[in-house]
Order: structure tokens, then C-alpha cells, then sequence
């Protein structure tokens, strides 16, 4: 039986992969914070996960970094769990698909993952904090666009959307990068299809 | 002159803990090895020459520059280090792009980096595979590439951590024999290794670091022919040297071909059958 | 090597509670104010997860938990206060800005739900183990395999950021510069993720294998080392959150 | 009853195109301490997993001939099966902690658990393990805090608390420090008078001549010769696998001297030492 990307029967090497990526998302915000560089960068392992091990696990990863996250670090994290499913989810089923072979599709990749990660995160935001997102650049927009009256909904989906684009590209691109780089030593392990042969 | 020159060297992370404690030293040309147990400071030390790591007091010289002044990339043109893991430092997926990238960092143009990326991969034996993917293969093999990758940006000191770990017979000797290479161009190499019968081969000079000080230094042949001071920090003296002391040879025995040649010459006394 | 936790061993009667009771006291915390509306019961909830946060000594642990948040609800008061759809009537005006009556009330309805979840989370957070927490979990129902996925977490960050120094020096000294222009800083980012991502990879199959040595994949009904919390607390304490829950919906239905 | 009886046993690893195995029988008997040497990629490490069924359920791949472990079919049964029967531990001691347990006695556990060991039963099977391999006093200490000798004996107890009758270890010393690695060794030592059938790849010559009953010498996936250390280790051709023999045997070579009885060289720094000591040209 050929299992699908959507079977839940994991393999041992795709479950022990998703504390591996876990820990990649966390050093990747470590990173990007001793370099200082103006972005997140924390998902990098869910997308590289996505991109080896399909959307299962890659929405599995997403979960279990903000559970973690929430455990560990800020609790806030929890709430965004379904944020990081979807992203995981997204880029999963576009690279099962063969969607990402070029720069210009990680291109088109980052930016699905930006709208869904917006698309998601933006009822979140307006339960939650009312309508923000704790990022100071979007919330200067968010505030600017309700004071020209414009429906809250709109303001939140921007304030998120402005600052999910360009991180999301930017780790969609680094993701990529490496996962072009990996031998096929390492990225059979983890799938599906492979069956043993009689010699 | 000394290529590097240590004074009073003292380093802690931590007060209450020394790692290191007033260490002076100066490495002329010969190739020397550091030997100790996990914790007696080797991998500590080696970072303040690499000016990792910023002495807590005293000083240390790499070709006159001082490490509490200079940057690490400065550092970089002059000592070359290469790490214990090849997974830690290898990220390009090809070959020659990764040993390019210490060159091309310390200044090189393209084209020189490129040549002297070739040359270093003619000499750790990896010619043939310029273009494959580093993770393709096997472990023994980065190791290769990530001396290739040091030894591209022809530094005048070389230090090695643990170069023998996880080798085979074949990859020691390839090992043994680039070292040697090295030593002919006048390169000061240093090494951080457990394996006292190639440290018997191919090392002229020995320290011995224990608790953070340096408990023996001298030539290998002297240093080994001390083996209760060896014994104290665990270290036992190479296999060829315990039996030539055993059969009562006079002179430290370091290699089976001395052994041999000792006992041809009829050194040793006789003893009965018994 | 500690674990990546918040925990705090204070062994008060708190710590001793199953984290089952925990999970159930939040989703109450989350479920009652959102259910019967209004200030009061939001601040009474906050207010009871002060006073058993106190109870448990973790008080002070709370406030960098609740300070990175704190920021924002004060950029959400502002905002609301001037800009928020509904507002009518000015309540006061600050250096030329008006600031109406429905948009802090709104916004302070946002700060007391915030808080109050947030002090209820707090308590599982600082008082219960994360190895304990996913233990129980597994025991009611989640799948063994992703239990040792979540615990397994919490100890190979720890192990994998340990390497990142390690790799910084190897990358430093081959010449490779970490501080100066944005060009620079964004150029010596996958030369550091490179290696963190390959090291992961490779230990991912190699600790893949471990497991499978030692019957990772038995289908064997899973058995436990430590006891199952037992004690009366642990059995009543459930029910009666479940009773209030219930109790707030029927209320609500009511009215 | 043979413990080990390897057939024809060949072995593709996937997307490679030739054989990491060419066809290898053999057999070991209950309580045998078996040395595997040879160069890297000579196929060692895949013999080891052979035998703990990794090769081929793990990694797939092309798969022939046969492989019984104490009457089990290998390719027929599952690993959780085998992992009753065979253990094997690995070259690099951090990746084989488990990472989801906070004690050195939790961690033991971890096995017990996956089999449903009843609870009852685990705690003297780990202590018994644990008092095996020396680390009863690190049980409440956090895995990750050990050093590399004790958490490579670590991992040895995780796989003998489930009580198999093979133990196979795939170059245990290759990343420890000499200290480590003689605590690793005494405690094979110690397992083999035990009555346990060991089977040990390393690449210190000597400990495998000190220790091994046979040795078995393998060259780009065959086996070469199968034997007892003397008899392999007084061949002349072992330069052209890549292997360079103990010293004690080579320094003999050079003095031309060989056991009268055996015509073979000596293994050991004793038996050596009586053959030098009075030998003159």
C-alpha cells in the first residue's frame, strides 16, 4: 500500500525529525537575534520539516514548537499554535507536489505561507489582543488605518500581512536553501514510498 | 623568532573554577602535541590562541600579534584551526565551495582561492571529488575536507583537535603523512590528541596539560619515558614503548622499527628462559 | 545541563496537583468570563490564580511572564482609546488627543481577559514539570510516539543550542565576520545555520536508530516507570471544575 | 543450537548501486566474544544492523539471503522483537540517549516501557543492569551530564535491561578518551564472563586481539578470514585490507621470532615479553 502524505502511520525517523526542527526554529530566532537582523527567522525548521517530511509532519512541528514555546518560554506562543500548523500544513502539501523547484516558486511559496499564516493569525489577534499583533511597525499601520474609519478586520489583516510577508519569504528561502544542499543520504530516511527488495 | 609567544597565561570562566593557571610557553618550528585528559584545559587553550577567547591575565603572542588586541579574522590569517566535528563548520553542498570559504574570507581573490583549494585537496587526497556533496560522504572523508578547508588558507600555524578521532587505519596514515607535509613547507603544527602511538610518530615535542597547568613539555622521547608522570593523568605510554621498557632497553622506545633495531644491536639484558 | 523549563521546585500542595486539574482550571479561566461576560467574573478568576500563585511561591516568576505582554496591552489602550469604531463620548483629552469612554472600556475588557488567562497559564507553567505534564497527557490518550516527541524536545534544545558555540568559533576562525554592516550580519547567517541544521539531521538518524534498538515501534500496550498520581485532590478536583463550567453555561442559557 | 547463523547474506543500500554485503555466512556459538575489524566502508557497521534486523527494516534497500538469531528470522520479524534477543550500541554515546527522560534511571526504563515490561519487574532489571555496567551511582544524575565513558556504558544498560543474549557494539570507544574507553572495555569484559555472546567492532588492534575468542576480517563487503586473533593476526597480507596488525605481533615479525608450538606470533604484552626477552641474533 502506498501511504500518501496524509497518512498518520509516522516513521520513527519523522518523529525524532520534528524535535530536531523544533530546536532548528529556535536557534534560527537565536541567530537572527545575535546577528540582529530585523526579522523572526523562527520557523525554519518547520518549513525545512514540511519540505522533507511533508504536512503532517511539518503541521506537527508547527504545534509542538509553540507548545513548547508556551511551556518554556512566553505563553503567548500557545495562541499561535494554529498559525504555525498552517504554515507547516501549506508548505507541506506545495512541496509534496513539486511546487517548489525554483527561486522564483520559493518565492510564490513564502508568500502562500505569509497569507495563511495572516489568514489565521488575524481572528486570532482580533480575539485576543483586540485587533494587534505586539509588532510595533504593524501596529503603527493598524492604528493609522482605524483611525481613517476603516473595519477593524482589515487593519489586523494588514498589520499582520506586512509583517508576516517578507519573514516568511525570507525563511521559506533559507529553508530552501539548505534543504537543496541535503544528500539524498538523509532525505530518504524520511520517505514514504520506499519498500524493501528481494535480491 | 618564536611563533607564539604565551606569558603568564590564566584564564577562568568563572572565579571560583581556573581552567587555566599561569601558563608560559613559546612554540619555536617544531610540531608539538598536547595531551591531557577531557577537563585538563586543551580545547580551553587552544581557543585563547585562536583569540576565541580573551586571556583573563597574561598575554599571548601569535607572531607578535597580540590576541587581546587583534580580531579574530586578523588572527585568522595567521593560525588556521581545524575543529574536532567536520559537521560543525561544513555547510556548502559542494566540495571546492567549501574549502574556498576560509580563503575567501581572509582576502584571497577568486582565482587564488580557487588554486590554493586545489592544492589543499591534492594533498589530503580528495582531487577526484571537487564537485560531490560533502554529506554524500563519509565521516572520515569531511574530516579531509575540513583540514583541506584550513590548509587552503596556508596559515603559518595549523592546530588540529583530535585529527584521529573516529580514523582508520588508512586515514591515520593519510593524516600522518599531511602533517608531515606541513611540517616540510615550515608550518608550526599543533595538535589536541588521545592517541599517544601517532603522537610517537609523528610529533617532535610533547605537553602534557593536567588541572589547567602544563605538567610535562619536552621532547616526545623524554616526555614518554616518564610513565608514572604519564600514569598520573590517566595517560598510558604506546603499547612498543611499555614493552621495550619491560625487556630492560635503555633508551625510550617510540616505534617498532626502533624497537627492533635496538634489539638487533643486542640492547637489553639477558635474562633465563624463565 | 538543565531543561529547557519554567518550572519552579517549590514542592508547595500546588506543585502536587495533577496537571489533569491544571489544564481543566485554564480551559474554566478561558471558558467562564468568555461565557457570562462582564468585568467581575474576569477579575475574581484573576484574582483566585493570584492568590494560588502566591500559594504556590511563584508569585514573582509571573511578572516577566505577563511583562513582555504588558507592553502591548498598554499599546492596545491607547489605540483603542483613540481610535477604536464605536467611540462617542470623550472621556478626557492628553496633550491635544481625545481619548473616548467606549474605547477603554473595550480595551480594559481585552486587558482583564489577557491577564487572566495569562496568570491561569502561569500556574501550570511554573508549577508543574513538563516531563510530568506530557506524562499525563499520554495517559489520557495522546499517542505514546508524540509524548516522546514533546519530552524530547525540551532536552535536545538545550543540547542543540550548546553546538551553536561551537560552530560560531569554527565559522569565526576561518575568517568569518559576525558584527558590521546589515550585508555582513545577513551573509554570515546560513554559514551558522548550515552546520546546526546538517549536525540536527545526522543525530536525527542516529538517534532514530537508538530508538528503534531498544523497541520504539513495539505496538506492546505502553507501560509507565513512575506511578500514576493518585490522591483524593487529584480525583475531585476535576470534577468539581467540570461542575463550574457546566454551571456557567447553564447560568448563561437561563438569563 | 548455534546462537548466530548467517547465509548468503547480501545488502543493497537504497539509491546505491553496489553491495554493502556480497554474500556473507557464518556462525557464532553462545558466549563467543567476536572481534570485526576492517577498513571504513568495509561493511561492518552494516553486519552490525544485519544482525539487529535495522538492515533492512529501517533502511529498506535491497535485501538476500538469511540472518537467525537464536532460531528468529531476521527479515520475518520485527525489531521490537529482536531488540529481546540482540542489542547494539552505537559510536557516538549522545545520540543514544533518548532525550525524553531526566534521570539515568528513567532512561533505562525507556526500553521496559516501549515493551510493556509490567512495573513491578523494571526496577531490578535496571538495577541489575546499572550494577552491571558500574553507574548505579550516577541513577538520579541527568543523562545528558555524564561524560562520554559513562554515558556509553549507559547506553550499553539501556539495552541489557532488556535482557537480550547478543550484545553487539558497533566501535563503543571511537569518540571517548582513553579513560572512557577502558571503562567501556572492562565493562564488555565483564559482560562476556558473563556468559554473554559479545560481538564488537573496533579499531584499536590490540584490545581486539586481547579480547576476542575470533576475529573476523572483512574487506569491501566479503568476509576474508574468520579465526582466532593469532591466526589473523600472524597473516602477512593484512596491509592489503587496510589493516596494520598489534603491535606486539609486528614487533615480532621484525625480530623474525615466532611461537615455537603455533608458529604464530603472540598477542599479548606478556606473551610477548617471554618471547623477546631472551632473543638475540
Amino acid at each position: 500500500m502506498k501511504n500518501s502524505m496524509w497518512s498518520l502511520k509516522l516513521s520513527t525517523s519523522a518523529l525524532v525529525l520534528i524535535p530536531a526542527a523544533v530546536g532548528i526554529n529556535y536557534i534560527g530566532k537565536l541567530f537572527a537575534g545575535l546577528l540582529k537582523l530585523p526579522l523572526w527567522l523562527d520557523a525554519i525548521g518547520t518549513v525545512l520539516s514540511a519540505m522533507l517530511a511533508g504536512p503532517v509532519v511539518g503541521a506537527l512541528c508547527g504545534a509542538i514548537n509553540n507548545i513548547i514555546y508556551g511551556l518554556t518560554m512566553d505563553p503567548i506562543s500557545f495562541i499561535y499554535a494554529l498559525t504555525s500548523i498552517g504554515i507547516g500544513l501549506a508548505v507541506g502539501v506545495m512541496a509534496q507536489k513539486g511546487r517548489i523547484n525554483s527561486f522564483t516558486s520559493v518565492i510564490v511559496v513564502g508568500l502562500v505561507a505569509a497569507c495563511v499564516a495572516t489568514v489565521i493569525s488575524t481572528p486570532i489577534n482580533i480575539g485576543f489582543w483586540g485587533g494587534q499583533t505586539g509588532n510595533v511597525w504593524g501596529d503603527l499601520v493598524y492604528a493609522a488605518i482605524i483611525a481613517h474609519h476603516f473595519p477593524v478586520w482589515i487593519a489586523s489583516l494588514v498589520d499582520e500581512f506586512i509583517v508576516d510577508v517578507p519573514d516568511k519569504i525570507a525563511t521559506v528561502i533559507v529553508a530552501y536553501g539548505i534543504f537543496k544542499g541535503l544528500p539524498q543520504k538523509l532525505t530518504i530516511l524520511f520517505r514514504h514510498d520506499n519498500q524493501t527488495e528481494q535480491l | 623568532m618564536n611563533k607564539i609567544e604565551i606569558r603568564n597565561l590564566s584564564f577562568h570562566y568563572s572565579a571560583s573554577e581556573p581552567i587555566l593557571s599561569d601558563i608560559s610557553l613559546n612554540f619555536d618550528q617544531r610540531s608539538t602535541a598536547i595531551i591531557g585528559q577531557n577537563g585538563a584545559g586543551k580545547t580551553t587553550f587552544v581557543k585563547l590562541l585562536k583569540g576565541l577567547l580573551k586571556p583573563v591575565s597574561g598575554e599571548v603572542l601569535i607572531n607578535g600579534l597580540n590576541t587581546r588586541d587583534a580580531t579574530v579574522a586578523t588572527l585568522a590569517r595567521h593560525a588556521g584551526l581545524v575543529f574536532q566535528n567536520p559537521n560543525d563548520q561544513i555547510f556548502k553542498n559542494r566540495v571546492l565551495d567549501e574549502v574556498m570559504f576560509g580563503p575567501l574570507n581572509i582576502g584571497q581573490t577568486p582565482d587564488q582561492a580557487r588554486a590554493s583549494a586545489l592544492v589543499a585537496l591534492d594533498t589530503v587526497g580528495l582531487a577526484g571529488k571537487v564537485d560531490d556533496n560533502p554529506y554524500d560522504l563519509s565521516l572520515s572523508e569531511r574530516k579531509l575536507i575540513s583540514i583541506a578547508s584550513i590548509v587552503a588558507m596556508n596559515t603559518d600555524i595549523i592546530i588540529f583537535d583530535e585529527p584521529t578521532i573516529a580514523q582508520d587505519h588508512a586515514g591515520k596514515e593519510r593524516i600522518k603523512s599531511i602533517i608531515r607535509a606541513l611540517v616540510g613547507q615550515g608550518k608550526l603544527v599543533l595538535t589536541i590528541i588521545h592517541d599517544m602511538d601517532f603522537v610517537a610518530e609523528t610529533f617532535e615535542r610533547t605537553l602534557v596539560f593536567a588541572e589547567g597547568r602544563v605538567l610535562l613539555d619536552g621532547a616526545t622521547r623524554e616526555v614518554y619515558g616518564q610513565a608514572e608522570v604519564l600514569c598520573q593523568s590517566h595517560l598510558e605510554p604506546p603499547h612498543v614503548t611499555q614493552l621495550a621498557s619491560r625487556v630492560g632497553l635503555g633508551t625510550t622506545v617510540l616505534t617498532v622499527d626502533e624497537f627492533v633495531a635496538a634489539k638487533r644491536r643486542g640492547e637489553g639484558e639477558d635474562r633465563g628462559a624463565g | 545541563m538543565k531543561a529547557l523549563s519554567l518550572y519552579q521546585d517549590k514542592g508547595t500542595f500546588i506543585h502536587r496537583v495533577d496537571s489533569r486539574s491544571k489544564l481543566l482550571y485554564i480551559l474554566a479561566a478561558i471558558l467562564i468570563p468568555a461565557v457570562l461576560h462582564g468585568f467581575t467574573v474576569g477579575l475574581v478568576l484573576m484574582a483566585l490564580s493570584l492568590f494560588l500563585l502566591v500559594v504556590a511561591k511563584v508569585i514573582r516568576k509571573v511578572i516577566p511572564l505577563v511583562g513582555f505582554s504588558f507592553l502591548i496591552l498598554i499599546s492596545v489602550v491607547v489605540i483603542q482609546g483613540l481610535f477604536y469604531p464605536g467611540n462617542r463620548h470623550v472621556w478626557f483629552a492628553l496633550g491635544g488627543l481625545r481619548f473616548y469612554q467606549e474605547g477603554l472600556v473595550f480595551s480594559a475588557g481585552i486587558c482583564v481577559r489577557v491577564l487572566n488567562i495569562l496568570c491561569a497559564v502561569s500556574i501550570l507553567v511554573l508549577t508543574t514539570r513538563p516531563s510530568d505534564l506530557i506524562e499525563s497527557l499520554v495517559r489520557l490518550g495522546l499517542s505514546p510516539h508524540l509524548g516522546y516527541v514533546l519530552s524530547s524536545v525540551l532536552q535536545i534544545i538545550p543540547q542543540m543550542t550548546s553546538t551553536m558555540e561551537t560552530i560560531t568559533d569554527a565559522q569565526r576562525s576561518r575568517g568569518m565576520e559576525t558584527e558590521g554592516s546589515l550585508l555582513v550580519r545577513i551573509k554570515a547567517f546560513l554559514p551558522l545555520i548550515g552546520p546546526v541544521v546538517m549536525n540536527s539531521l545526522v543525530n536525527t538518524r542516529e538517534r532514530s536508530l537508538a530508538l528503534e534498538v531498544r523497541a520504539f515501534s513495539s505496538r506492546a500496550k505502553k507501560t509507565f516507570l513512575n506511578p500514576p498520581p493518585g490522591g483524593m485532590v487529584n480525583q475531585v478536583l476535576p470534577i468539581v471544575l467540570l461542575l463550574a463550567m457546566v454551571a456557567a453555561v447553564v447560568w448563561r442559557v437561563l438569563q | 543450537m548455534k546462537k548466530i547463523v548467517v547465509e548468503g547474506l547480501k545488502y543493497r543500500y537504497p539509491l546505491t548501486q553496489d553491495l554493502a554485503l556480497k554474500g556473507i555466512s557464518f556462525e557464532i556459538e553462545q558466549g563467543e566474544f567476536v572481534g570485526i575489524i576492517g577498513q571504513n566502508l568495509s561493511g561492518k557497521s552494516t553486519l552490525c544492523q544485519a544482525l539487529m534486523g535495522l538492515v533492512p527494516h529501517f533502511y529498506k534497500g535491497g535485501y538476500g539471503g538469511s540472518v537467525l538469531v537464536d532460531g528468529l528470522n531476521v527479515e520475518r520479524s520485527e525489531i521490537c522483537e529482536l531488540a529481546q534477543k540482540v542489542g547494539l550500541v552505537f559510536q557516538n554515546p549522545f545520540t543514544q540517549v533518548s532525550g525524553s527522560k531526566m534521570t539515568v534511571f528513567e532512561e533505562l526504563a525507556f526500553g521496559l516501557e516501549n515493551l510493556g515490561v509490567a512495573r513491578d519487574q523494571m526496577k531490578p532489571r535496571i538495577e541489575s543492569a546499572m550494577a552491571l555496567l558500574g553507574i548505579s551511582r550516577f541513577s538520579q544524575r541527568n543523562p545528558f551530564d555524564l561524560s562520554g565513558g559513562q554515558m556509553q556504558r549507559m547506553a550499553i544498560a539501556s539495552v541489557i535491561a532488556m535482557e537480550p543474549e547478543i550484545i553487539v557494539l558497533d566501535e563503543p570507544t571511537s569518540q571517548l578518551d582513553p579513560q572512557g574507553s577502558e571503562e567501556v572495555f572492562q565493562a564488555i569484559q565483564q559482560l562476556s564472563k558473563n556468559g554473554m555472546t559479545v560481538i564488537m567492532v573496533e579499531h584499536k588492534i590490540e584490545k581486539i586481539a586481547r579480547y576476542s575468542d575470533r576475529v573476523m576480517l572483512l574487506h569491501q563487503g566479503a568476509i576474508v578470514d574468520f579465526d582466532t586473533p593469532e591466526r589473523i593476526f600472524s597473516r602477512d597480507d593484512l596491509a592489503d585490507y587496510g589493516i596494520e596488525a598489534p603491535v606486539f605481533a609486528r614487533v615480532c615479525r621484525g625480530l623474525g621470532i615466532r611461537n615455537p608450538a603455533s608458529g604464530l606470533y603472540p598477542m599479548t604484552l606478556d606473551d610477548a615479553y617471554d618471547q623477546v626477552v631472551n632473543w638475540h641474533e
